[in-house]
């Protein structure tokens, strides 16, 4: 299982921060947005958006794996 | 307290300039953000702000790291707080102590700008007519490489 | 407490910053002046500062003014503390608050920088091996208008 | 009488913050400089301090009278 962290916006669409897409061999970020688009519909800002995994930034290309923490970040606006 | 913290209680400011005073400090540079009730036309109620906390915490770490690259004896110190915050209520306070003041006013400035670039922190405005996230949600800006400014693929 | 300040007792930074809060601020930006124990390779024991008090606040007030004049939404609270002060001990706290961040640091800057200009308070340094008191007392520089810079004959 | 006030290494070398020196007529600063040196000798830095007649910068002509407080003011450093 991959876990998978959802925010502002994107989080308000889904109607959820946090859940569990299963995945048996590693795939793209990018190919798990498409499971993400699968599951929610279209999620607006989805594409453009940053993602990190198990807490630090990564690219659309990277992979994650089983036990991996994928998380979807928004344009930040703290401050 | 830590020195680069998420919180959901009000900022003791004191606490976090307190981090970085020390013997060598001369100048104390602080900024402190707090909410602010009119922008342009439109009014707000009370914000909203939602962090991915260890993240965020490790990314405030890293801002404290530049700085120190930046300004070698900087010392820094940074709490943000989430959840809901009403008018003047303060959302983050950045402490930076340095030998001569020009250092520490330039840090300061500097952790503030980065906070806004790299820390998964987001701001919800709840207006007298309507509520939006901010920060570009519409999808109008490219992240081209996928890293936020200034943060490379390792 | 009076917005523009000449005290004896240690400064309590909040009160300054509280002074400058109001719902229309979304930044302060804050400059404390530390003592710092070192300065090229003399070291410090104590510091002495003396003020013509009445003067001297009547000067950091010129100083919010000059800053109201450049940022006209910008709120100033300035106490420096007079007396001896051991090493760490709070000089001078400063707060600015503006609706938006840059003018922030620029106000708060110009506030340190004028103070050093134009305030009639003197500080003694004890070093280790000595005594002296700071700026410029040998008559090196010259005065020839007769008035700091940016004060002018009325 | 005026009211003369030193401060900082002025004082330090007159033993002396605040003396008050008889004047019939109004005088000007660089008369009141000489006053002082003839009663405290030489005064390092007294030429070119700063002064401030009644808690404002004034320059070295400007005239001083009776009732009036004249400080002199070294090279300031606050902060």
């Amino acid at each position: 299982m991959v876990r998978i962290l959802l925010f502002a916006g994107l989080a308000q669409q889904a109607g959820t921060q946090d859940i569990s897409i299963n995945v048996n061999t590693p795939i793209s970020i990018i190919e798990m947005k498409k499971k993400l688009q699968e599951k929610f519909g279209h999620l607006n800002g989805l594409d453009n958006c940053l993602t990190a995994i198990n807490e630090e930034y990564a690219n659309e290309s990277s992979m994650v794996k089983a036990g991996d923490t994928l998380a979807f970040i928004p344009p930040v606006s703290g401050g | 307290m830590k020195y680069f913290n998420i919180c959901k209680e009000p900022i003791d400011n004191q606490r976090v300039i307190d981090q970085v005073i020390h013997h060598n400090a001369g100048a104390v540079s602080v900024f402190i953000g707090t909410v602010r009730e009119m922008t342009g036309d439109k009014q707000t109620k009370y914000l909203e702000y939602e962090a991915y906390i260890p993240m965020a915490e490790k990314q405030l770490e890293k801002i404290g790291e530049e700085i120190s690259d930046r300004w070698p004896n900087a010392k820094t110190a940074i709490t943000h707080r989430i959840g809901t915050l009403q008018i003047s209520d303060v959302a983050v306070t950045i402490a930076v102590s340095t030998p001569h003041r020009q250092d520490a006013f330039e840090a300061s400035r500097y952790a503030i700008e980065r906070i806004k670039e790299i820390v998964p922190i987001w701001k919800k405005e709840h207006y007298i007519d309507g509520e939006e996230w901010v920060g570009n949600q519409k999808g109008t800006k490219q992240y081209l490489s996928g890293y936020p400014e200034g943060i490379e693929n390792k």
